[in-house]
């Protein structure tokens, strides 16, 4: 399920800029977004779906939050400072900042949040960057030091994480607590309500440090079928949603949609790809991978499959971020050259029954995905297509989410799988590519092995320089595309939709949900009270 | 002796999955008053649809195509349903053969007969209950009050036979028509059962027709007779003449039959 | 209107067999040929029935799925007719404890969640057309199960099963010979009505996802796939829900044709 | 009587434990682990985070230790925590409960309103145009998925005529309506689910009471009420009627299981938050407080629902209540 | 003496209302004893409720007894199932609706293997001709008869198994006075020619008295008293007796 979340964009990021503007903006109104799965707790550093996360990105704030070019910059933390050695940060944080409830934020919150995410006993999933963790020492009220044990680049990027109130959860256990149903945070928005599966409001926090926000209420409404999302837009029930390819195309043409809403196309930060499980005899071969990659139209997909809407994607970096090697070309649409690199490898039609066959055995293997992903299934089955014409033989298997995590992925019983990877700003995907990490229950499940990704993977998230960390990473691009690991397919576009009542939006690589707090609505077109 | 009720030339038919089937052909007889008429015949020979005619309350596919039904004057088969439901209960009124399956299970006795009392005769509830309890002690029902409140499945074959006896009489009925009202009882009880019509007979003044296929019963009560076979009245006459005298091939064989194992 | 509904039932479901049997033949086109050009066309005389998202023509796709919806149709509600058969005999026929210990069973079976059972069995084994097939048949024998049960009970007490016994002939003769043709009337009418059922629960799987897996077509997840395109393609979910419809009617009226003749 | 409900009752206990026993084991070896699930394929969480996390949970423990557990607790009422949101399983299922009821209640009402007399009327007039149009219409709610009529049908009310909201019970203003709106705003957005899952029902109702008035008209105290001189309308609505609606009653109890059973589907359409969609989410996430809250709370209806109807029918009947 | 019944008792339990509550105990048999000789008609009468069907049942042991024994005298009757057969009130209710008289009739002889398979129609021919029926009656079903028709077929069935011993529980009460009496001379010369036994179940005193040869008269599950034709219609000594004969001669 999260997996498919990804797709979702999550324009969101609570990157808040201040602009000014020109014309004064009225306050009011409220934004009804629609969210396909309602959010399962407010406490942001239980929450690893992509609802709960949403939610708590309104009412919390991190140390640190990604600007609107994808660069990280203070939030609650005013600067911060890195020692050269790359062990030390020092943070200092903001002065004027107030929880929702009126009390002061200071270091000590910031403390208890560290304290509770590596306390063994807090169902927390974010553990694992914290445990990096040396020493974290309050200098005065406003002042952090925090020491590694080793260098580790993403370490500032983990300080996005939501701060959470020490004055209000010192004596709560954080997994049962009350309070993962009535937040207290410091953000631009205050919680007001949370009816189960129906739908969680918010309203403008006065008081918040940058600025009261415009947009008087917040309401995210639960609706689980996305046909009944795309209803609710037809009736103007809801203001904003993702929304299908299909939608984006065909269905929001109607003069109706023209004069009611506005669409967007940004960047969506995942990427779709075939994983070969290289244990396999089949596929150890690398001409056989390439041979592979000749054979199938990616073009085609996304005409099909994303309505043109997405781009051929060709390793696992986010395009026009620095680790993103711009001199990597997708290959080309040749099934010729892909019968002959297979022939090369070994791979004849021996019996010319119309598969090729190598000592005996017919080239034949399956596709595992995920149920409830129609994209993914609709990928599988063009792939299917295009192998069997130069003589492939390809089943399909779709398996539900569980089953598919715990027998398939974990046991590593599978030949071949149809995933997708979210791709965060931070490039370091240490944990899918280190050769160290194949074994059971790790991302490496592909069971890959390159020393020279091996060595440019450790030592990218070693030093500091951006400029020395764009060299590995797009070194690290070129070899990946060459070996082929997974069949790298498309970068999906994230398209979402928005009434046209709302003022000073301004689209940015990170989306456009960066300046929330800067929306408005012009008093005459205000909808809600 | 003027005739109370009197059917000319009577023809019913049955609707059989699209087909109109002959069940009477052309019956015709009259019964006096305060007579005892008894038909008699086999079972499917039509005696019991010539009775249910007589009010036209037949089954749902049941037709009646010709003949007329003339009761103390007037037709009842010209008669519109509104009439009609005058005439039933309160002029002409029937018992049945199994007694308890033709008791509404789920009412009690009481309600069942209160019913008529008060739709023939608009009394209130107080004085049909009053009057329900003497009907039941008529019929020599020892406590009537209990009867009242009972349903018809606590209540042995012979009690409701006695039950619907009263119901019957209620509105003090010119004509009865009995159907095998004790085919379905012990020889004991069924010798009773009889008596106790007789009595009413004498007592109230209806007149009776009586329907079986039990010869000796037809002798032991009958002022007339008149045998049936496959929907025609093929002979007619008093008890001597059809016992002693049979014309018609059937009504001999009949009565052969009873001779040897119809009486004891 | 007795003979004509079964009549037109048969029509109905003999078309759709011969639609499944044919199906290579009659489609015009490979249900899963997918054409890049040609996505989301509304009924032409190209495609008669239009095409879906991936521009595969769906006359060809309601054709095959045809093959899938009656199979799972019938051959559920064959494994569900069958062990209700055997367990429902053998609990009327027996009764007394082994009558109790299989009705338990079947309250136990009829309070069980049978969507876990179905998604236990579609995540260990696949949900592959087969084990849909047994899932639903293994989910739904119960109420089979008490039907016959009943009937035999009542059965058992007919005097020509006594008359059975009397003259020597053995259990297992009796449940074969006599109580099982004289069961199989009701059992056949309620199977009629459980085909329908079973294709709604598949089409209801395909729902959750558990159903049919897309590769192959069957009207359930034809219909599921068109819920993303109701605005802008009506087609895709007007006709595999008329193809249900249809189906499960011509079911209906076999089921009432059935009960009609066997009513007399 | 009361000895036969409180047996009835005992024979409860052990079917219970019958049937959580066999479910527990299932779902537990349906592949899958819950935990997993939650934080699955993604890169932060590490598997060191997920045994940690598991052994909290207490899914290493064998098969047979976790259902003595679970047993010992729900004896105590306390039906433990969700793994989704660690809030209880029973406040989850009650936050739930009122809109299924409403829902559920509102339709069983609507097909009884309905189909009793339609079913009547079309016994009373067999054969007739509108008995055959009846049967034929109510072959055809039994026969359409019920999902597709959904769909169809919001296409036509909310879009096309667009007189009914789309999905979700209350607008988004609800808190500032006054009571008379709040009703009626609850009534637009209800009505198009009752009405389906209304139609749904209604057909099977409907033939069942056209067949019991057909035999009840057909039995032989139908004569003797004629012969009475009784008018033709007291003879059927209250000599035929009375008996035909007996097996209506047993219905009512065996619809018991089906008032909190909530169609998943429906309520993904109509974005209701129902009984259905919580067990399915529970179902897939492996939540297993919440599915075996869900299985006992299924199971107890059940067996209550059948014996509310032999108690009801044998109340209802006097040849059962009173024997000789 | 072919068959003995010494001291034979039925219990029934019944339940009150639904609830299954233990309610009371029906003595439907209490203590009934009697034998038959060879080649006798043994009448056995009494009104609805007297028990006389539940000893049919029991001496041909299709419902167990509480307590007593049936004893057939063994050189006369080896098989029970083969040698002693039983024929039932309501024709409707005897005969398998969904089986061809042809199957119904070879039921038996297939059971007991009376004749090798080929021969099996040609004896089917030869019982429907003993009871008076023709050969178009195999290929049609029971529902195509009347009750007559009917009744003769369950007795051909009956023969089947070349029975000594045949139990007529209450054979022609169901049916029209002149079949009544047509059934009786087939009954009276099936014993003439095939040499067997009868007991005959009845309710109707006329009939009992011009088949039988000896009488048991029951009453609640008594025999209240036994004896031939003469000493029970024309010197009865029980009251019960006198009162039956008065009720039906009244």
């Amino acid at each position: 399920m999260v997996a498919s979340f990804v797709f979702l964009p999550c324009f969101f990021i609570s990157s808040m800029l201040f602009a000014g503007d020109i014309t004064t903006p009225d306050y009011g109104d409220a934004i009804v977004s629609a969210s396909i799965a309602d959010a399962r707790t407010l406490v942001p550093i239980l929450a690893s779906d992509s609802a709960s996360s949403e939610i708590c990105s309104m009412i919390f704030n991190g140390l640190v939050k990604y600007d609107k070019d994808i660069n990280l910059t203070g939030d609650l933390a005013q600067s911060w400072e890195i020692s050269n050695d790359g062990l030390v940060i020092i943070f200092h944080l903001r002065k004027n900042v107030r929880w929702h409830d009126g009390a002061p934020f200071t270091a000590q919150d910031v403390e208890f949040t560290y304290k509770k995410l590596i306390d063994p006993n807090v169902k927390t999933p974010y553990g694992g960057d914290f445990e990096r963790v040396k020493s974290f020492e309050i200098i005065d009220d406003y002042t952090i030091k925090v020491t590694y044990k080793e260098p580790f680049v993403p370490a500032l990027s983990s300080w996005a994480m939501s701060v959470i109130p020490k004055h209000l959860l010192e004596k709560e256990d954080l997994n049962t607590t009350k309070f993962s149903r009535h937040p207290i945070g410091t953000g631009p928005y205050k919680f007001k309500s949370w009816k189960t599966q129906e739908k969680i409001e918010l309203e403008a926090n006065p008081d918040y440090f940058e600025h009261k926000p415009y947009i008087g209420r917040y309401i995210s409404r639960i609706i689980p079928d996305e046909s009944t999302i795309f209803l609710e837009l037809q009736t103007q029930g809801i203001d904003s949603s993702g929304i299908s390819p299909l939608q984006y195309t065909r269905q929001t043409d109607t003069p109706f949609f023209k004069k009611h809403y506005r669409k967007f196309r940004l960047p969506s930060f995942s990427y779709l790809y075939l994983g070969y499980n290289l244990r396999d005899a089949k596929f150890s071969d690398k001409r056989v991978r390439q041979a592979l990659n000749y054979a199938v139209d990616k073009n085609e997909i996304i005409k099909i499959v994303l309505l043109g809407l997405g781009e051929v994607a060709t390793g696992p970096y986010l395009p026009g971020t620095f680790a993103y090697n711009e001199k990597v070309l997708p290959a080309s649409f040749n099934p010729d050259k892909a019968r002959k690199l297979l022939n090369e490898a070994g791979w004849k039609d021996e019996n010319n029954d119309g598969w090729l066959e190598k000592d005996g055995k017919k080239f034949e293997f399956t596709i595992l995905t995920n149920q409830g992903n129609e994209e993914r299934l609709k990928v599988a089955q063009i792939i299917q297509r295009r192998l069997k014409e130069i003589g492939v033989k390809v089943n399909v298997r779709v398996v539900e989410w569980s089953v598919f995590l715990t027998e398939f992925i974990e046991k590593r019983k599978f030949e071949t799988v149809l995933l997708g990877w979210s791709l965060p700003r931070e490039p370091d995907n240490y944990d899918i590519w280190h050769s160290s990490k194949t074994n059971e229950g790790q991302f490496n499940f592909i069971g890959y092995k390159n020393e020279e990704i091996d060595d440019l993977l450790t030592q990218g998230r070693r030093i500091f320089d951006p400029e020395k960390r764009k060299a590995f990473y797009q070194r690290a691009h070129e070899i990946l595309y060459d070996e082929q690991p997974y069949m790298f397919i498309y970068v999906p576009d994230g398209l979402s939709i928005l009434h046209n009542r709302f003022e000073g939006i301004k689209p940015a690589p990170i989306g456009i949900g960066y300046n929330f707090i800067d929306w408005w609505v012009p008093k005459a077109k205000q909808k809600y009270k | 002796m003027e005739n109370l009720l009197e059917i000319k030339n009577l023809k019913v038919d049955f609707f059989v999955n699209k087909k109109l089937v002959p069940v009477i052909d052309g019956v015709s007889f009259c019964i006096n008053k305060d007579e005892v008429l008894v038909l008699a015949g086999e079972s499917g020979s039509g005696k019991t649809l010539s009775a249910l005619s007589i009010t036209k309350i037949l089954p749902h596919n049941a037709i009646i195509t010709s003949g007329s039904i003339k009761f103390s004057g007037s037709d009842l088969l010209v008669m519109d349903e509104k009439q009609l439901v005058d005439i039933r209960g309160r002029e002409i009124a029937y018992i049945f053969q199994e007694p308890t399956s033709y008791l509404n299970p789920v009412f009690t006795i009481g309600d069942q007969i209160t019913e008529v009392i008060m739709l023939h005769q608009n009394k209130n509830k107080e004085s049909a209950i009053e009057e329900a309890k003497e009907l039941l002690s008529l019929v020599k029902i020892k406590e009537p009050k209990r009867v009242l409140f009972d349903y018809p499945h606590q209540l042995s074959g012979g009690m409701n036979q006695r039950v619907f006896l009263a119901m019957a009489l209620a509105c003090r009925p010119r004509l009865l028509i009995a159907d095998e009202p004790t085919t379905a009882l012990d020889v004991t009880i069924e010798a009773q059962i009889l008596q106790l019509l007789l009595e009413l007979k004498k007592t109230m003044g209806f007149s009776l027709l009586f329907i079986t296929h039990n010869l000796s019963i037809a002798k032991r009560i009958a002022n007339r007779i008149c045998i049936m076979h496959k929907g025609k009245i093929v002979e007619e006459g008093s008890v001597e003449k059809i016992f002693d005298a049979p014309e018609h091939f059937h009504t001999r064989e009949l009565i052969n039959a009873y001779e040897k194992i119809g009486k004891l | 209107m007795q003979d004509k509904s079964l009549k037109i039932g048969i029509f109905i479901i003999g078309l759709f067999v011969v639609m499944a049997i044919f199906a290579p033949i009659i489609s015009p086109y490979d249900p899963s040929a997918i054409d890049q050009d040609g996505l989301l066309m509304p009924p032409s005389f190209k495609h008669f029935l239009g095409t879906d998202t991936l521009g595969r023509d769906l006359f060809s796709r309601i054709v095959f799925g045809s093959r899938i919806s009656l199979g799972i149709g019938l051959v559920a509600v064959g494994i569900a007719t069958l062990v209700g058969l055997m367990l429902g005999a053998t609990a009327g026929f027996y009764g007394r404890r082994v009558d109790t210990v299989i009705m338990r069973f079947v309250d136990i079976m009829l309070c069980f969640p049978t969507f876990y059972l179905i998604l236990a069995v579609a995540a260990i084994l696949g949900p592959s057309v087969f084990n849909i097939m047994i899932i639903v048949g293994l989910t739904s024998w119960m109420g089979v199960a008490r039907l016959v049960r009943g009937e035999i009970l009542s059965l058992k007490e007919r005097e020509f099963i006594q008359a059975e016994r009397s003259i020597g002939a053995s259990n297992l003769r009796i449940i074969v010979r006599h109580l099982i043709p004289n069961a199989i009337g009701p059992v056949l009418v309620s199977a009629t009505l459980g085909i329908g059922g079973a294709i709604l629960l598949e089409s209801g799987l395909s729902f959750l996802g558990l159903g049919v897996q897309p590769p192959t077509p069957s009207w359930g997840n034809i219909l599921i796939e068109s819920k993303s395109t109701l605005g802008v393609a009506w087609w895709i979910t007007i006709f595999p829900g008329f193809a249900i419809l249809i189906t499960i009617l011509g079911f209906n009226l076999i089921s009432e044709g059935l009960k009609k003749k066997m009513g007399n | 009587m009361i000895k036969f409900i409180m047996r009835r009752l005992f024979g409860l206990v052990p079917m219970l434990f019958g049937i959580t026993l066999i479910s527990f084991m299932v779902i537990k070896l349906a592949p899958g682990k819950p935990v997993m699930l939650q934080y699955s394929l993604n890169p932060k969480i590490s598997l060191e985070e997920i045994k940690r996390l598991e052994k909290i949970e207490g899914f290493d423990k064998p098969l047979y230790a976790q259902y003595l557990n679970w047993l010992s607790n729900i004896s105590r009422f306390n039906f433990g925590r969700s793994i989704a949101d660690g809030r209880f399983v029973t406040q989850k299922i009650a936050e739930r409960l009122p809109v299924t009821l409403t829902i559920n209640i509102l339709s069983l009402f609507l097909i009884f309103l309905i189909a009793l007399p339609w079913g009547i009327r079309s016994a009373l007039r067999q054969g007739s145009l509108f008995d055959k149009i009846s049967t034929l219409v109510t072959f055809l709610l039994f026969a359409a998925p019920t999902f597709w009529l959904a769909l169809l049908l919001m296409q036509l009310f909310c879009i096309q005529l667009g007189w009914l909201p789309i999905s979700g019970i209350t607008s988004l203003d609800f808190e500032h309506l006054n009571l008379w709106q709040k009703f009626l705003d609850l009534g637009r957005h209800l009505f198009l689910p009752v009405l389906v899952s209304a139609l749904a029902g209604f057909a099977g109702i409907c033939r069942y009471m056209r067949s019991n008035m057909i035999e009840a008209l057909r039995q032989p105290y139908i004569y003797t009420a004629r012969a009475k001189g009784l008018p033709e309308n007291r003879i059927i609505y209250k000599h035929a009627l009375r008996n035909a609606l007996l097996p209506i009653i047993t219905i009512l109890g065996l619809s018991l299981p089906g008032l909190l059973g909530g169609s998943i589907i429906f309520e993904s359409i109509f974005a209701i938050p129902g009984i259905g969609r919580l067990f399915y989410e529970a179902a897939m996430m492996r939540d297993m407080n919440l599915i075996m809250a869900e299985i006992v709370l299924v199971a107890v209806l059940t067996m209550l629902g059948n014996l509310i109807a032999d108690v009801l029918y044998a109340y209802v009947d006097p040849r059962i209540r009173y024997k000789k | 003496m072919i068959l003995e019944v010494k001291n034979i008792s039925k219990y029934f339990t019944i339940e009150r209302g639904v609830f299954k509550a233990e309610a009371g105990l029906v003595k439907a048999l209490d203590g009934v004893s009697f034998s038959v000789n060879e080649y006798d008609t043994l009448g056995i009468v009494g009104e609805s409720g007297s028990g006389k069907t539940t000893l049919a049942k029991i001496i041909i042991d299709l419902i167990p007894a509480t307590s007593g024994e049936v004893v057939f005298a063994p050189e006369l009757i080896q098989d029970l199932r083969k040698d002693v057969q039983i024929v039932f009130q309501n024709p409707y209710n005897s005969l398998n609706p969904k089986m061809r008289i042809s199957e119904i009739l070879s039921e038996p002889l297939l059971i007991h293997n009376i004749v090798p398979k080929p021969f099996i129609k040609e004896r089917t021919l030869e019982l429907l001709r003993l009871v008076g029926l023709d050969e178009d009656v195999l290929g049609r079903f029971p529902i195509e008869f009347s009750g007559g028709q009917r009744q003769r077929i369950c007795i051909a069935r009956a023969l089947a198994s070349q029975p000594k011993f045949i139990i007529l529980d209450e054979p022609i009460s169901s049916l029209d006075l002149i079949i009544q009496a047509q059934m009786l001379d087939l009954f009276f010369e099936l014993k003439q020619r095939l040499k067997l036994t009868y007991i005959f179940v009845s309710h109707n005193l006329a009939v009992v008295k011009h088949i039988a040869d000896s009488v048991l008269v029951m009453e609640n599950g008594r025999v209240v008293e036994m004896g031939n034709i003469d000493e029970i219609f024309y010197s009865p000594k029980h009251p019960y007796t006198k009162a039956l004969l008065d009720a039906a001669r009244s």
